[in-house]
């Protein structure tokens, strides 16, 4: 058992997979020299050489769709977008190439690849860097999109993910890297396509995942000491979305509060909350809540960041009103 | 170069030298107040390329436009936006420039045509571009400059940008402020043609190039480049050849360059040249650079206490002009 | 410590540069700092001496953490400080940031009463479907007076004022019980085919044993007849498990817990089975008990909802001076129900001979699609044989 | 205790096991059951209750003897003295 952080367990991962497998190989801006703008591939050019630790030039879309053509050349490429904000110059890549080569190919071609970003705000970076556009991707048929927020899923996911036959986008939340937490020696291994319960409750069922994970739990810990016990369900992937840990838990506490960072309209949230009332109507007590970020460009200002984004203080007023405590 | 030689009257120079000594103390007090915690979130400095501003801001006029990148408090101060406003802007105080919503990266100035840093590079490209076809649709004589670093050549927006504005033959002034270092990757390990001025030329864009530590050479070149796209609308590309003494960001520990460099290129730190040389001349005392001196640190001491008393924007007005308010009418 | 990024909480002191004694001036690279993104050289911004060095090479200390302290021009300072600011440069404070300010909501309209357009949450309307409870009676507190779950099961306000987990039952409404109750008699009678299959049962023994045992027990503990007759129906049930359950959906599900429903007789008339929880697992005083608690609180409107909806069979006794058979409903969700006749010396056979005992007819009504007249056969027997040896109820 | 008093605490207790029969103007002298709905466990509560109120114990074999209030009133007389 050691103590790291979300970004060595990433580094880890990372370095597992190159050594594991000669087709894996790491391409983005500064991943190699720099050792990635998150510090996850630092040591990594010494190790592998730059040949398998590429820097690229500031072309997005370019550097994806290579990661796109290699993984049909039969590599494993792991291609890191800095972070969500700059993927939308790759987003025609991902959309119309490696979403829907298998597909519009009859299913000649699989395009095994891995694409990692950082995402969301609460670093003060403003608009242009706070983005948290994950709904976006788990719009798109032919993507799997996973979004690890724990130390265990951040070190385990990627190895799951590189052994998809097919592309999967995952997130990382900015202010996830600095975690820390407790991870085995042999840490064990991990899938993607379930939700996670972290914390079991009867009164609400909290739905979230990535960075607005820790935010749900303290959330909960201060509404239990009201007497509000709250379920706390960590998504873990965004597409599939894993509807039937979803609905066990909602049918028994019968209330459903969603956390999610992105803008409300056409968000997850909405996405999830479509599916409650189509599977569990029957067993709901109160509408669909949902958490959500201000519909507004994130601005720079700490304390305008804070109130544009879901914080533990408006998920714990939101329960209450749900819970019919609070009016 | 062509063009006549600037007007090197005693006004203009020391105007000239206290716009770039004014740069030099507001991004060294940047550096000072971030690490204080005053400025968060991403600070880029622009220390050592002042040149390029200040050539920049004595070449175009009030009319023409100017569209930066994140690395823009030299190009603002250069432009006229009052040192009070940036300060602010960089402490998120509602008097800022952009109400404190921007932040280092993002000043905008409508009054002085500063339409922002844009922190996405090459971003601002097309921007400029589809404002100097407005001015060609509505048949206005002013310049549209563009200021980005040669990371952005390896954007696909870079060459998008520059086909249009050759295709359609549109009044942009691109500038290429070329510090050899995009972020943390030196250019030679992402650039296939180093030189980017020969990019343009593939466009058939005139171009040129200069040496970005020389004010009186930075000057001379964008002011002939400016007249020729005023007078032919056509675009026109200056790459200039600078260096940036500090690291890419706060948070860079530089790693990719090594000091030695960084001492030599300091050699050519472009204050102490035109200083210098203003000296040599005869045009300029020390008396003139230590009272310049004094009347920046006040002006940036006035700037700082501005900001401090400002205001944080009420969390009321959060969603505020997200949307052009009604009463404000379809522009 | 300077701050010296976006996501840089904390930093290690690597290398000092300078130790006391030394001048420092504007710029002078003084120390060198451990991120996690490598080392970084910490720039000082004043002109001095250095006085103390405050932070060892090797720890690792939060951002704002004096790490040396600065003679210059005589007042004492830290390096990154400005002179008029104590260390560490206090956070900023925005004002702590307020949660939007609700916009004023208008007064909570009464739920319109359009005809029969009750509003209610779906589960609310699923139980009270089963409860047989009309939502029109019961007050609603949820949003905009909506009827919850809670309000359904408790007949009182969601968890309103107490926190939803101690949530004091406020007992049902007889008023209301008698309405649900009928709905759900006229539902059973519609669609659950009934049969029904009857047996008589002599009681001697019985009625020996609880005379005996009455004898020896003070006032409060006195058992009526009642008692182990229960327990001997939920003894007989886990033999027979196709009579103890209820339907879910579409589907009858058997349960191994027998949850006793006994029909009590409401005062002016009515009467509803609430649930003796886990009889089979009873004594008979605390079944007694448990009985007596029941009736005082049916009777005083004080239930709770799930003694309502957990009952997994009913028994319905006519009592003293009655007809001598009664084939009642059942209770939906349940499938079977047990009907007891008053309890009168009547003719017996023993021995060829006739002679005079205390006889109770037992009809059992059961749900045709869950089993069938042999199962309701084989139940009656078993109960008739344990209440032959009531010791070992 | 007077007779008087006694019938005060048997109707008193009888009106705490069936609140109901409080505005019902009850004859002494005929049966419980013909006038009320009371049934067996009804009457445990009230000799429960009386044996609270007075310490007397009602055994059930004397059940049958305690049809009408004046009868439970008599019973509880002889008991008494």
């Amino acid at each position: 058992m050691a103590t790291i952080t979300y970004r060595d367990a990433i580094r880890a991962a990372m370095r597992e997979a190159l050594t594991n497998d000669p087709r894996v190989f790491l391409m983005g801006e500064d991943v190699g020299k720099y050792g990635g703008s998150y510090a996850c591939s630092k040591g990594f050019i010494e190790e592998f050489g730059p040949d398998r630790i590429r820097d690229t030039p500031l072309s997005e879309s370019g550097f994806t769709g290579a990661g796109i053509g290699a993984a049909l050349g039969g590599m494993r490429p792991i291609v890191e977008i800095m972070t969500v904000n700059f993927s939308l110059l790759a987003l025609d890549q991902i959309v119309n190439n490696a979403a829907t080569i298998r597909h519009m190919s009859g299913g000649q071609f699989s395009i095994p690849l891995v694409i990692r970003m950082a995402t969301g705000a609460g670093r003060q970076l403003a608009a242009q860097h706070s983005h948290s556009l994950e709904v976006w991707y788990a719009h798109i048929p032919g993507i799997r999109v996973v979004a690890p927020a724990t130390i265990a899923d951040a070190r385990g996911m990627l190895a799951a993910a590189l052994a998809d036959p097919d592309p999967v986008v995952m997130f990382e939340h900015a202010t996830l890297y600095g975690a820390e937490g407790d991870l085995p020696d042999k840490p064990p291994p991990v899938d993607i396509d379930r939700a996670a319960v972290l914390r079991e409750g009867t009164d609400v069922t909290l739905i979230t995942y990535s960075g607005s994970v820790p935010k749900a739990l303290e959330a909960a810990k201060t509404l239990a000491e009201s007497g509000i016990e709250a379920e706390v369900i960590d998504l873990r992937t965004l597409r599939p979305l894993d509807d039937e840990t979803i609905m066990a838990s909602v049918s028994k506490t019968h209330r459903a509060m969603i956390v999610d960072e992105g803008w409300r309209t056409c968000s997850l949230a909405a996405e999830i909350s479509a599916r409650i009332t189509e599977q569990v109507f029957y067993d709901l007590d109160a509408p669909v809540g949902r958490v959500c970020s201000a519909e507004v460009p994130i601005p720079y200002p700490r304390h305008l960041e804070m109130a544009a984004t879901p914080q533990p203080e408006t998920i714990v007023a939101a329960v209450r009103k749900l819970v019919g405590v609070d009016e | 170069m062509t063009a006549g030689k600037p007007h090197l009257s005693r006004q203009h120079v020391l105007g000239v030298l206290r716009t770039m000594v004014m740069i030099r103390r507001f991004e060294e007090t940047c550096a000072e107040l971030y690490s204080g915690g005053k400025i968060r979130g991403f600070l880029h400095l622009y220390v050592g390329e002042e040149a390029n501003a200040a050539g920049l801001g004595q070449s175009i006029g009030p009319d023409d436009a100017l569209v930066a990148t994140y690395r823009e408090h030299g190009h603002a101060l250069a432009r006229g936006v009052p040192t009070r406003k940036i300060m602010a802007e960089m402490f998120g105080k509602m008097e800022g420039c952009s109400r404190g919503r921007g932040g280092s990266m993002h000043l905008f100035d409508a009054e002085h045509r500063l339409y922002g840093g844009n922190a996405i590079v090459a971003g601002g490209l097309p921007l400029a571009v589809g404002m100097a076809l407005a001015d060609k649709m509505q048949g206005r004589k002013r310049v549209t400059v563009c200021c980005f670093g040669e990371g952005a050549a390896a954007e696909g927006e870079f060459h998008e940008s520059l086909n249009l504005a050759a295709l359609w033959k549109l009044p942009v002034l691109f500038l290429c402020e070329n510090n050899l270092y995009a972020m943390g990757t030196a250019l030679v390990r992402s650039e296939s043609e180093p030189d980017i001025h020969r990019h343009a030329e593939c466009y058939n864009i005139p171009a040129e190039v200069v040496d970005g530590m020389d004010v009186v050479a930075v000057e001379v070149a964008l002011r002939t480049a400016a007249e020729q796209v005023r007078e032919t609308g056509e675009p026109f590309f200056v790459e200039s050849h600078t260096y940036r003494f500090r690291a890419h960001s706060m948070f860079d520990p530089e790693l990719y360059r090594d000091k030695a460099e960084v001492e030599e290129w300091k050699k050519k730190d472009p204050i102490d040249r035109f200083a210098g040389w203003l000296k040599s001349a005869g045009l300029v005392h020390d008396a003139d650079v230590d009272a310049i001196e004094k009347s920046v640190a006040d002006e940036i001491a006035d700037a700082i206490d501005f900001a401090e008393a400002g205001q944080w924007e009420p969390v009321e007005d959060l969603t505020s002009d997200v949307y052009t308010p009604p009463e404000a009418g379809r522009a | 410590m300077p701050s010296l990024g976006a996501d840089m909480d904390a930093g290690t002191l690597v290398e000092w540069l300078i130790k006391p004694g030394d001048d420092v001036h504007h710029g002078d690279i003084v120390a060198v700092v451990e991120t996690d993104k490598g080392a970084i050289e910490v720039e000082i911004f004043d002109d001095g001496t250095v006085k103390s060095l405050e932070v060892p090479v090797g720890a690792k200390v939060p951002v704002g953490t004096v790490l040396a302290r600065i003679d210059g021009k005589g007042e004492e300072k830290a390096p990154e400080a400005k002179p008029a600011r104590a260390a560490p440069p206090p956070e900023p404070q925005p004002p702590a940031p307020v949660p939007p300010v609700a916009k004023p909501k208008p007064a909570a309209k009464a739920p319109a009463h359009v005809g029969e357009g009750v509003r209610a949450s779906p589960v609310a309307r699923k139980r009270a479907q089963e409860l047989g409870i009309d939502l029109s009676g019961v007050e609603g507190t949820g949003p905009e007076g909506a009827v919850t779950l809670k309000d359904v099961e408790q007949g009182g306000p969601a968890a309103a004022k107490a926190p939803p987990k101690t949530a004091v039952a406020r007992g049902i409404k007889p008023a209301d019980m008698r309405k649900a109750i009928a709905a759900a008699m006229a539902r059973s009678n519609r669609e659950i085919p009934h049969y029904y299959v009857s047996l008589d049962i002599e009681l001697t023994a019985l009625s020996d044993w609880l005379a005996a045992e009455n004898g020896a027990r003070p006032v409060q503990d006195r058992l009526l007849l009642i008692a182990p007759m229960l327990k001997a129906v939920a003894l007989a049930l886990k033999e027979v498990p196709e009579l103890n359950g209820q339907w879910q959906g579409e589907r009858f599900v058997p349960m191994s817990d027998v949850h006793m429903g006994v029909a009590i007789a409401l005062r002016g008339g009515g009467l509803i089975a609430p649930a003796i929880h886990g009889a089979d697992q009873m004594r008979v005083g605390s079944l007694m008990a448990g009985l007596r608690d029941l009736t005082n609180r049916t009777r005083k409107g004080g239930l709770k909802s799930s003694e309502l909806s957990d009952p997994t069979f009913t028994v319905t006794s006519l009592g003293e001076d009655s007809a001598d058979s009664v084939s009642p409903i059942i209770f939906p969700p349940q499938a079977a129900i047990l009907g007891l006749g008053a309890i009168r010396r009547r003719p017996w056979v023993h021995d060829d001979g006739l002679v005079v005992r205390p006889i109770v007819t037992a009809t059992l009504g059961a749900d045709h699609r869950v089993s069938d007249g042999r199962t309701g056969g084989r139940f009656l027997r078993f109960l008739a044989d344990l209440l032959q040896e009531p010791s070992k109820l | 205790m007077t007779p008087d008093d006694l019938m005060a605490t048997v109707k008193h207790a009888l009106y705490d096991v069936a609140p109901e029969l409080e505005d019902e103007d009850l004859a002494a002298d005929r049966p419980l059951r013909d006038q009320t709905e009371l049934d067996s466990m009804d009457f445990l509560n009230l000799a429960i209750a009386i044996h609270d109120a007075t310490g007397i114990d009602i055994p059930e074999a004397d059940y049958p003897k305690l049809q009408s209030l004046d009868d439970i009133v008599g019973y509880l007389g002889t008991k008494l003295h």
